[in-house]
């Protein structure tokens, strides 16, 4: 049981996965949390490279990983920028107002 | 020549009709005249040369149509069956026209009066002159289109217009069997004309259609079609109606020659009638019916053109009922003799209504007999004839349609026989309870109209001296070459009997006692009138009251008008309404507005799952993932 | 035997992070719990050996995204005490759809495959006798380095758009002029300022900024916040 | 090239395009600009026409071939050429759409007076997507051409029609792209199968059986629609309420006879075998669609409701001519189509003479015109009996060729065919009194001016049209009987293949 | 290192950057300048696109054919075009600022290098280069409480898609050990099959490249960032980015998954149903005309996945055929929506659009000929689009795609004529402004191409085939 396989990880990384999937479409609070989650499913998806980058001895994983990375960070900068802006002209941030634009 | 017997009438009645403007009324009323003339002796010339100098022949015009099997030409047939009816047509239209000149005189548009007619005898011309079925038709439309503008002649009579519209419907009604006929003769034959179709009879003898000897059903249909032209039983009611239109026409029209295409019909058609027995019977019936049930309407009508249209009808029963039994020369001279009485009567009967300031009531009529002693006299002579008084025209024909009947010996024949023997007895009683009421007894129009009462001008009176002159002499002068023995060599095969039956013969030698008991009916008949007109008034009257329902059944023309009405008119009317507003309408627009409205209703559900709510989208989004992954693991 | 109970321990805690993320009410407590979520995830990767990454992870994103995090959701003022509580409506039904989805991941996972050729098809194997640092040193500047420029790229456009996004040009705000500070004589005075003495006894002062105006409120419910054409969307 | 030496069917199809173009230029004063564009089409129109006489001229009547071909590779990729040809089934329509043309594009002259550019414009595209369909031997092209004329006519009842004309418009719009877009896969699919959208290789193709059925539903969609056949027929009646005097006569006159041609060019010879054994249905719809739509005209208060009422059960003769396989039938279909275009163009025009005088189409609002307009009553009733089929005008042949037709397909249909004439004459008979006859009760009417030159200039060639069609029909039955023997002959020898295939 | 090949990106990126710089530095105003730069950047670049050699660069994560010329040239074209229409209409709206045709760069990059990209790992980077600048482009009006909706809609969704990609991303590279697509092919190709886990990664990915191209069911973000986001923006978003997304799934499809085409055709079939059915449906109420495009968008998406759901060659063809005349005709409409400004005041309802048809013929024309060949009917090119996604469905027995499109794009055609009737059939409301320079030349541009492009279509469709043809080989 204490033998750490890769079925280990990719369990992790899938109940990581769900979680962030959760954390965006169910929770009701605010749009941070929700930024938050994604990155939760980033995470679940570097745990998937790094793991089966271990285990196929292979460096490409964990390349992408690093790109993943990388482009997290930019990703969640333009997210802030654009959530502040967003929140100067309505005044919140909150799921359920985020919703003038419908039909 | 023979085309010019055609031709003439549609020249004068294109000057007229397009000129008619331009050049005066007088001018194009005498340019009709005119040509009607060239016609009349083009007519009577063609007649000679070919009943009496043996030439038939064909006038090829002009290919009409000309379609895979099919194929024929506008072309003119002269053989003594049309040259008899180009003849009598150009001859009796001649002098209609130029009654006319009179009669319309005070009309506005006369040009346009004049073209109709003109158009009219054209149109008749070609029914009669045609080589094959469907100029024929042409012809037989023509002569409807013709009737249809001259009965709504006066179109502002909301009257008019109506029965103008009636016979050209009623007449539809026939034409559409008529069209049938026609394809299944096509279908049969091979061919629309008459030669080839003739031809091939032998070939086509035993054909079927859905059970039904094809000979038999072209007969019916042919038949029908006919009944339509000459309102027969069923298809008559336009006719009475149509004496909405000025009284010549109803004298060109109405009495000598559009009903008659009809009885032409029958006739042109005899080679593939004698061969259709059960058709024959049928028209014997039909004619037989028609000539007893009109004469019983006669009886009781009140105006004096319906009396004679009514009559019209009924004397059209007699010549069906004598193509029926297989006599198409009767039939035939019938129709010659019936041509030139009753155009007399129409016309006296105009000169009459002329006379009365266009009043046509016989009750609010009569003691004019003074007044205008030729249209009296006139009117004699043409109650006479249709009597069958011997010596008079009627009375040749007649005799020879009762005598057929009673020969032919067969069940359809002795029905016919009675019910024309009646009908004979009725019409001398309707024809003279119309002269008495006419004529005769106290003035009962009112003393303005009594003043002006005056004998025709000259244009009118030349033509009914003519018309009577034959009403009187075309009985005893033709009936020889018509149904006499010269008959085989002036028919000259126009005419086609089965050689099995020899209805001629049988005819001929019909028993003793019918042209005397003809005449004896006749006779009797004109007693009656005058016993219950002249010699007490007062029972008319009485007998109206006491057999009301008879009375009312009679005067409502056997409600046929009412049973068509609720049978035909108003069904097709709430039908029409009902198909359109909720039919169309409703059901068949419902079902595209119907699909756009719920497509609309779609649509607004779709927008609908548009929430504008992030964690929805997002969720829409995993649905559709979990879907698709589930359809792949699943369908592994 | 270790590493296994390090797993467990890292695992667990991860998983433990990562639901208090989700559901915790506070956002700011969302996001320390998402700090310590990367610190454990870090030690996964130091358990399967990529230690680059786990560094990275812990420098980059605990040093730099979950601060900027924790920045904006102190920055942005919220009214925690107005903040909407549990689940959206559909969440029963949301969950049923993610549990699915779990348990499928769960399947496929649990039965986990490799391609036959998958030893042969590998791009960069890790080459042996160099720490991980070094190897993942050596095929990013070569083999990736195409990927590693776009990476460069798009690093840029972050850096653009936040500032796109949020720079505002305010009246009375200086800007630092270089040229000025490069050009300007050296007449810096020290002034020896005495204590509990104000700026402004010495003659030096510039003048406050505008207040800056304060954000719209918008009340909860309002339909439309500020639309800024007449003609919004068919709603 | 061709018989004539130059690309004489591209000419047709693309001057109208160019005369559109030229109009498009035009610049100006709104007055000279319409001016100017009236002039321009009605002289393209009429180039159009004398061009087209030279098909009237040299075309070859003892063959069934296609003439004047002009072939290209368009999307060779597809095995989709620009294929250009008529034979005698299309060369008369061709004429009809230039002959109808010059005459609308007159019979707008003064009642158009808004847009005068963009509705000359839209008449010459329509022109051209006319054309260019009964020239069209691709199947492709047929369908671009076949749809094209959605485009104008849209604009035609949307911009210049009545009150209703937006739901006019959308419903012409909607109801004939439903039913074409069906038809694309119907073409689509026989591409498919014969790996050709040129129609004469398609011709000479043996479309499987069992995909007949459901190819010839897919054709009967777009066709029935067009035609228009009950009961998708109400499209029709709005359309031509609607729309633009002009616009009526040509949605009449040649609009509708895409659907019959359609029936003739590619369900008759493509599909035998489906289209023997739907026959029965054509046929049932087709008399329920004289009836019915003969009795709904008999109710209707509005002139050309009631005309286009007819336009349907007139319609309904033609597709009951189209499936009786006989010479007479198809012939008389064709020669219906052709008459039905001339005579129902001229009725359209004939309540366009009151309507632009009075401005209303309402029958009750008139009466007693006989009287103040002659000579346009006497127009009239030429039109009016050559509607209900009178011999010896345009209306006879035809229906006089498809009832004899019918007959050997069944007695039963023949009847059904021809109680049109009675109710025809009935409803037409009934317009012409309420229009014509009776009493002036309307004193507005007694100003009205009878038929001016321009009216009388239109109004001539029809009538020259409706007698010559009527008293020398053989002159237009000649153009197509080869062409009409050869499709019969091929359908027999097709369906007798399929017999034999099907006892083997 | 053939860096040679892969000039077009790198020249783009170069001068990206020293616009950049260039328009950072002077104090006033230079977003003229930038944009006039940035066109001749991406003339350039085309240029250098269609000078460009075949083959691969990079151990493989590059490719050059002349699929990605073709879909390069039309990215290119697109991001163009959408600048045009964006100079004029920025100013107006007091939002012309040098980063925005930057950033249209950049995300041209982007676009550039999903369309060559030969790997997993290119494929992702060029698809957060070309979506992080759109989210700050959608969110561009900062002022606007709409556009910064629409800016975060779009980046939230967008992350998840991108997380989602990633998700499957990593899967296949589990499976297979490599990113390549020509080894992934390889690796699909083998005998003993693939595992489920691989092919839950692909779905996900082809997830994510469905919410790119925003077909039904990922399709929610479009309406509402279409509607949201600056019109030029979405000009932009509903072209060129499309084409990129196509063009990229085509190339995963077709290449390394070309050999389980039996596990995603079906996706694709009930997307592209869907997609068809949703957008013919959803725009019918729409009064925003935005909006109204959006659902058009994806209608249309439906359709170009027609093409790819049915494969092969033709089918293929079908979708490059339709991208192309889709991205003109969709750059016209949204060229005439730019110009739907009245007293200064933009226009986004389409009512705004009445009686357009006398108060501005031209336009109302070109505006006419873009519904008419969105609903399909000849002759303009959009008939064209869908008869070539049409006659391979049908060809391979997609009947019910078949249908089921043609049937939609009837439902459809009453919207496009809604417009239609609007500007023609209803009473001018007033003129609008006079119509910028750039955005007639747009207009006639377009206008001609969906017009008369029955007239030559064989440049295209040449292009188009050899495009395929190229695809197929590699795959």
């Amino acid at each position: 049981m204490l033998e750490i396989g890769l079925g280990h990880y990719l369990t992790v990384s899938a109940i990581l996965f769900v979680l962030g999937v959760f954390g965006i479409f169910l929770n009701r609070k605010n749009v941070i949390v929700i930024m938050m989650s994604i990155e939760l499913i980033l995470l679940s998806v570097n745990l998937n490279l790094v793991a089966f980058s271990s285990r196929l001895d292979d460096l490409a994983g964990q390349v992408f990983a690093m790109l993943i990375l990388t482009v997290a960070a930019a990703e969640a900068a333009i997210g802030l920028a654009i959530l502040v802006i967003y929140f100067r002209n309505r005044g919140s941030i909150e799921v359920e107002d985020i919703s003038t634009l419908k039909g | 020549m023979f085309v010019g017997a055609v031709f003439f009438p549609l020249l004068g009645c294109l000057i007229s009709g397009f000129l008619g403007r331009f050049i005066g009324d007088k001018a194009a009323q005498w340019t009709t005249v005119f040509f009607m003339v060239l016609a009349a002796a083009c007519g009577v010339t063609a007649f000679i040369d070919v009943a009496f100098h043996e030439s038939p022949r064909t006038e090829l015009l002009l290919t009409w149509l000309d379609v895979g099997d099919m194929s024929f030409s506008w072309s003119l047939r002269f053989d003594t069956l049309s040259a008899v009816m180009v003849a009598m047509v150009t001859f009796i239209s001649t002098f209609i026209h130029m009654y006319s000149v009179g009669y319309m005189s005070h009309d506005e548009t006369t040009p346009r009066f004049f073209a109709y007619l003109s158009l009219f005898t054209f149109m008749m011309l070609m029914l009669v002159t045609a080589d094959n079925l469907v100029q024929l038709f042409f012809g037989w439309e023509g002569i409807g289109l013709a009737s249809y503008l001259l009965i709504g002649y006066w179109y502002e009579k909301e009257s008019a217009c109506k029965a103008a519209m009636k016979a050209f419907i009623v007449n539809r009604v026939g034409d559409l069997f008529f069209m049938l006929g026609m394809a299944l003769t096509f279908w049969t034959f091979g061919s629309l004309e008459f030669g080839t179709i003739f031809a091939a009879i032998p070939q086509h003898l035993d054909d079927q259609i859905l059970g039904f000897r094809s000979m038999e059903v072209i007969g019916v249909l042919l038949f029908l079609g006919a009944c339509g032209k000459s309102a027969q039983l069923g298809l008559h009611t336009w006719l009475p109606d149509a004496m909405e239109g000025p009284t010549p026409v109803s004298a060109l029209i109405h009495a000598a020659t559009l009903v008659t295409a009809g009885v032409f019909l029958m006739a042109r058609m005899s080679p593939v009638m004698e061969h259709a027995p059960y058709a024959l019977g049928f028209v014997t019936v039909v004619g037989a019916s028609t000539a007893l049930f009109a004469a019983t309407i006669g009886c009781v009508q009140n105006d004096i053109k319906r009396v004679i249209a009514y009559s019209t009808c009924s004397q059209l029963g007699y010549m069906f009922a004598a193509a029926g039994v297989g006599l198409y020369q009767a039939s035939v001279f019938h129709l010659f003799t019936h041509a030139f009485f009753k155009a007399l009567l129409f016309l006296s009967a105009g000169s009459v209504i002329h006379a009365m300031s266009d009043e046509q009531d016989i009750r609010k009529m009569g003691g004019i007999w003074k007044k205008i002693p030729v249209t009296y006299a006139m009117f004699w002579i043409g109650s006479l004839a249709l009597a069958g008084i011997p010596i008079f025209a009627g009375y040749y024909s007649k005799d020879a349609i009762l005598e057929g009947t009673i020969a032919a010996h067969t069940a359809s024949g002795t029905y016919a026989f009675i019910c024309l023997v009646l009908a004979a007895f009725l019409t001398a009683f309707y024809s003279w309870r119309l002269i008495i009421m006419t004529f005769h007894g106290k003035p009962r129009a009112d003393h303005h109209t009594m003043e002006h009462v005056h004998e025709s001008p000259a244009v009118m009176l030349v033509p009914l001296l003519v018309l009577s002159a034959g009403a009187i002499l075309t009985g005893i002068v033709f009936a020889p070459h018509f149904i006499g023995h010269h008959q085989a060599e002036f028919w000259n095969g126009a005419i086609f009997n089965l050689p099995a039956k020899h209805m001629i013969e049988a005819m001929h030698h019909a028993p003793h006692w019918v042209p005397l008991m003809a005449t004896t009916v006749a006779v009797s008949g004109i007693i009656l009138a005058v016993l219950l007109y002249v010699v007490a008034p007062g029972v008319p009257g009485k007998l109206a009251s006491t057999f009301g329902g008879v009375y009312r059944f009679l005067l409502n023309k056997w409600y046929f008008d009412e049973l068509y009405d609720f049978l035909f008119v108003r069904p097709a009317q709430r039908l029409a309404r009902g198909l359109w507003q909720t039919g169309d309408a409703r059901i068949i627009d419902g079902m595209p507005n119907g699909m756009a409205a719920l497509t609309a209703g779609v649509g607004r559900s779709a927008m609908r799952l548009q929430t504008g709510r992030v964690a929805s989208y997002a969720f829409a989004m995993i649905i559709g993932l979990v879907v698709f992954v589930s359809l792949f693991l699943l369908g592994r | 035997m270790i590493a296994g109970l390090a797993f467990y321990l890292f695992a667990a805690i991860l998983i433990a992070c990562a639901t208090m993320v989700v559901t915790s009410r506070n956002p700011v407590h969302s996001v320390l719990y998402l700090i310590l979520g990367f610190f454990n995830a870090a030690g996964l990767f130091l358990l399967a050996g990529a230690e680059f990454l786990a560094m990275i992870l812990v420098i980059v994103y605990v040093g730099a995204v979950a601060v900027l995090f924790l920045f904006v959701v102190m920055m942005l003022d919220i009214d925690f005490a107005k903040m909407r509580e549990g689940f959206q409506r559909y969440a029963p039904f949301g969950a049923v759809v993610g549990g699915i989805l779990f348990l499928e991941l769960l399947m496929v996972m649990g039965t986990w495959q490799f391609s036959g050729d998958a030893a042969e098809l590998r791009l960069s194997p890790v080459p042996g006798g160099v720490s991980n640092t070094v190897a993942l040193g050596r095929v990013l500047y070569t083999d990736y380095v195409f990927l590693f420029q776009i990476a460069g790229l798009i690093l840029l456009v972050a850096m653009m758009g936040a500032i796109v996004l949020t720079l505002r040009e305010r009246p009375g705000t200086r800007r630092q002029v270089i040229e000025d500070q490069l050009a300007r004589e050296g007449k810096v005075e020290i002034l020896s300022v005495p204590s509990g003495k104000g700026i402004r006894e010495l003659g030096i002062y510039r003048p406050l900024p505008k207040p800056e105006p304060a954000p719209k409120q918008v009340s909860h419910g309002h339909g439309h916040g500020h639309d800024d054409h007449g003609h919004g969307g068919h709603h | 090239m061709n018989a004539a030496g130059f690309p004489l069917l591209s000419l047709l199809t693309f001057l109208p395009l160019a005369g559109a173009l030229i109009i498009m230029l035009v610049r100006g004063e709104e007055e000279t600009v319409a001016s100017n564009a009236r002039w321009t089409a009605l002289w393209t129109s009429l180039i159009v026409f004398v061009l087209s006489l030279i098909l009237w001229i040299s075309f070859d009547k003892t063959t069934a071939a296609f003439q004047f071909e002009e072939k290209l590779d368009w999307l060779p990729d597809f095995g989709i050429g620009y294929h250009l040809g008529v034979d005698g089934i299309s060369v008369l329509f061709v004429l009809l759409a230039t002959a109808l043309t010059p005459l609308c594009i007159l019979a707008s002259w003064e009642s158009v007076t808004s847009r005068v550019r963009e509705y000359m414009i839209a008449f010459l595209i329509l022109e051209t997507m006319m054309i260019g369909m009964f020239v069209s031997l691709d199947m492709i092209m047929f369908y671009i051409f076949f749809e094209g004329v959605l485009i104008p006519m849209f604009l035609i009842i949307g911009i210049w029609g009545g009150a209703r004309r937006v739901y006019a418009a959308y419903k012409f719009f909607l109801y004939t792209f439903l039913g074409s877009v069906l038809m694309l896969l119907a073409i689509i699919a026989l591409w498919y199968a014969a790996g050709t959208t040129d129609i004469p290789a398609l011709m000479q193709f043996q479309v499987p059986v069992a995909w007949q059925p459901i190819i010839f539903f897919a054709f009967f969609a777009s066709f029935a629609v067009k035609v228009p056949m009950w009961p998708v027929h109400t499209w029709l009646p709005d359309a031509h309420v609607e729309a633009p005097t002009a616009g009526s006569v040509i949605l009449a006159g040649v609009l509708l006879k895409m659907g019959g041609y359609g029936f003739l060019r590619f369900s008759l010879p493509l599909l035998p075998q489906a289209s023997a054994d739907f026959a029965p249905f054509i046929f049932a719809l087709s008399v329920i669609a004289v009836v019915y739509t003969s009795l709904v005209a008999l109710a209707q208060q509005d002139m050309k409701k009631l005309i286009a009422y007819s336009s349907v059960a007139h319609m309904g003769i033609v597709t009951i001519g189209t499936f009786t396989f006989n010479q007479q039938g198809l012939e008389g279909a064709l020669f219906q189509m052709l008459s039905h275009g001339v005579v129902s163009g001229a009725l359209f025009l004939c309540v366009g003479v009151l309507y632009d005088r009075e401005h209303t189409r309402e029958i009750a609002r008139y009466g007693g015109v006989a009287k103040i307009l002659p000579a346009y009553a006497i127009v009239f009733m030429l039109f009016t009996m050559a509607s209900v089929a009178l011999p010896g005008t345009a209306g006879f042949p035809g229906e006089f060729l498809v009832i004899v037709g019918a007959w050997a397909s069944s007695p039963w249909v023949a009847l059904g065919a021809s109680t049109g004439m009675v109710l025809g004459a009935a409803y037409m008979l009934y317009l012409y009194k309420r229009i014509a006859f009776g009493k002036i009760t309307h004193e507005h009417l007694r100003g009205l001016k009878d038929l001016t030159a321009r009216e009388v200039v239109i109004f001539a060639p029809l009538i020259v049209l409706t007698l010559w069609m009527g008293i020398y029909p053989s002159s237009f039955t000649s153009f197509f009987s080869a062409s009409v023997a050869a499709l019969l002959q091929q359908h027999e020898a097709a369906l007798s293949v399929a017999r034999l295939a099907g006892i083997n | 290192m053939e860096w040679k090949l892969a000039l077009p990106e790198i020249a783009l990126a170069i001068s990206a950057l020293i616009i950049l710089v260039a328009g950072v530095i002077p104090k006033r105003d230079t977003s003229f300048g930038v944009t006039m730069a940035s066109l001749g950047a991406l003339l350039l670049a085309g240029g250098l696109t269609l000078a460009q050699g075949e083959g691969s660069a990079f151990g493989g994560q590059y490719v050059a054919d002349s699929f990605s010329t073709f879909m390069k040239l039309l990215a290119i074209a697109g991001a163009a075009l959408g600048l045009m229409l964006a100079l004029d209409w920025n100013t107006k709206q007091g939002i012309a600022r040098f980063e925005f045709p930057i950033l249209v760069l950049l995300a041209t990059i982007g676009m550039m290098v999903m369309i060559s990209a030969n790997d997993l790992m290119a494929l992702y980077m060029g698809l957060e280069l070309l979506s992080l600048p759109l989210y700050v482009l959608a969110a561009f009006h900062r002022d606007s409480g709409r556009a910064t909706e629409a800016g975060l809609k779009y980046f939230i969704l967008g992350s998840l898609a991108s997380g989602l990609l990633l998700y499957g991303a990593s899967l296949v590279y589990g499976f297979a050990g490599t990113t390549n697509f020509d080894r992934l092919a390889d690796a699909f190709s083998a005998q003993q099959g693939i595992s489920a886990g691989v092919v839950v990664g692909i779905v996900f990915i082809i997830a994510a490249l469905c919410f790119k191209i925003s077909a039904v069911p990922f399709h929610m973000w479009t309406p509402d960032v279409y509607e949201g986001a600056p019109t030029p923006v979405t000009a932009f978003f509903a072209s060129a980015p499309k084409v990129a997304a196509v063009a990229l799934l085509t190339r995963v499809l077709a290449g390394p998954f070309g050999d389980t085409v039996a596990q995603w055709q079906q996706v694709i079939v009930l997307v592209s149903l869907l997609s068809m059915v949703m957008g013919a449906f959803a725009a019918l109420g729409q009064r925003n005309i935005k909006r109204l495009m959006a659902y058009s968008s994806i209608g249309h998406i439906g359709f170009t996945l027609m093409g790819l759901a049915v494969g092969g060659e033709s089918g293929l063809r079908g979708v490059l055929v339709y991208m192309a005349i889709y991205l003109f005709m969709n750059l016209g409409t949204f060229a005439v929506l730019v110009a739907m400004r009245r007293d200064g005041r933009a226009l986004e309802g389409i009512d705004d659009l009445a009686g357009l048809g006398r108060t501005d013929p031209g336009m109302a024309l070109a505006m006419a000929i873009f519904m008419f060949s969105m609903a399909g009917v000849p002759p303009m090119a959009g008939f064209f689009g869908k008869l070539y996604v049409l006659l391979p469905a049908i060809e391979q027995g997609f009947w019910v795609l078949a249908v089921v499109g043609v049937l939609s794009s009837v439902v459809s055609a009453y919207y496009y004529l809604r417009v239609i009737k609007v500007m023609y059939f209803d009473a001018p409301v007033g003129a609008f402004d006079a119509r910028p320079a750039a955005v007639s030349v747009v207009l006639a541009g377009t206008g001609l191409f969906t017009g008369f492009m029955f007239l030559f279509p064989a440049p295209i469709l040449a292009a188009a085939r050899s495009a395929v043809v190229a695809i197929l080989g590699a795959g």
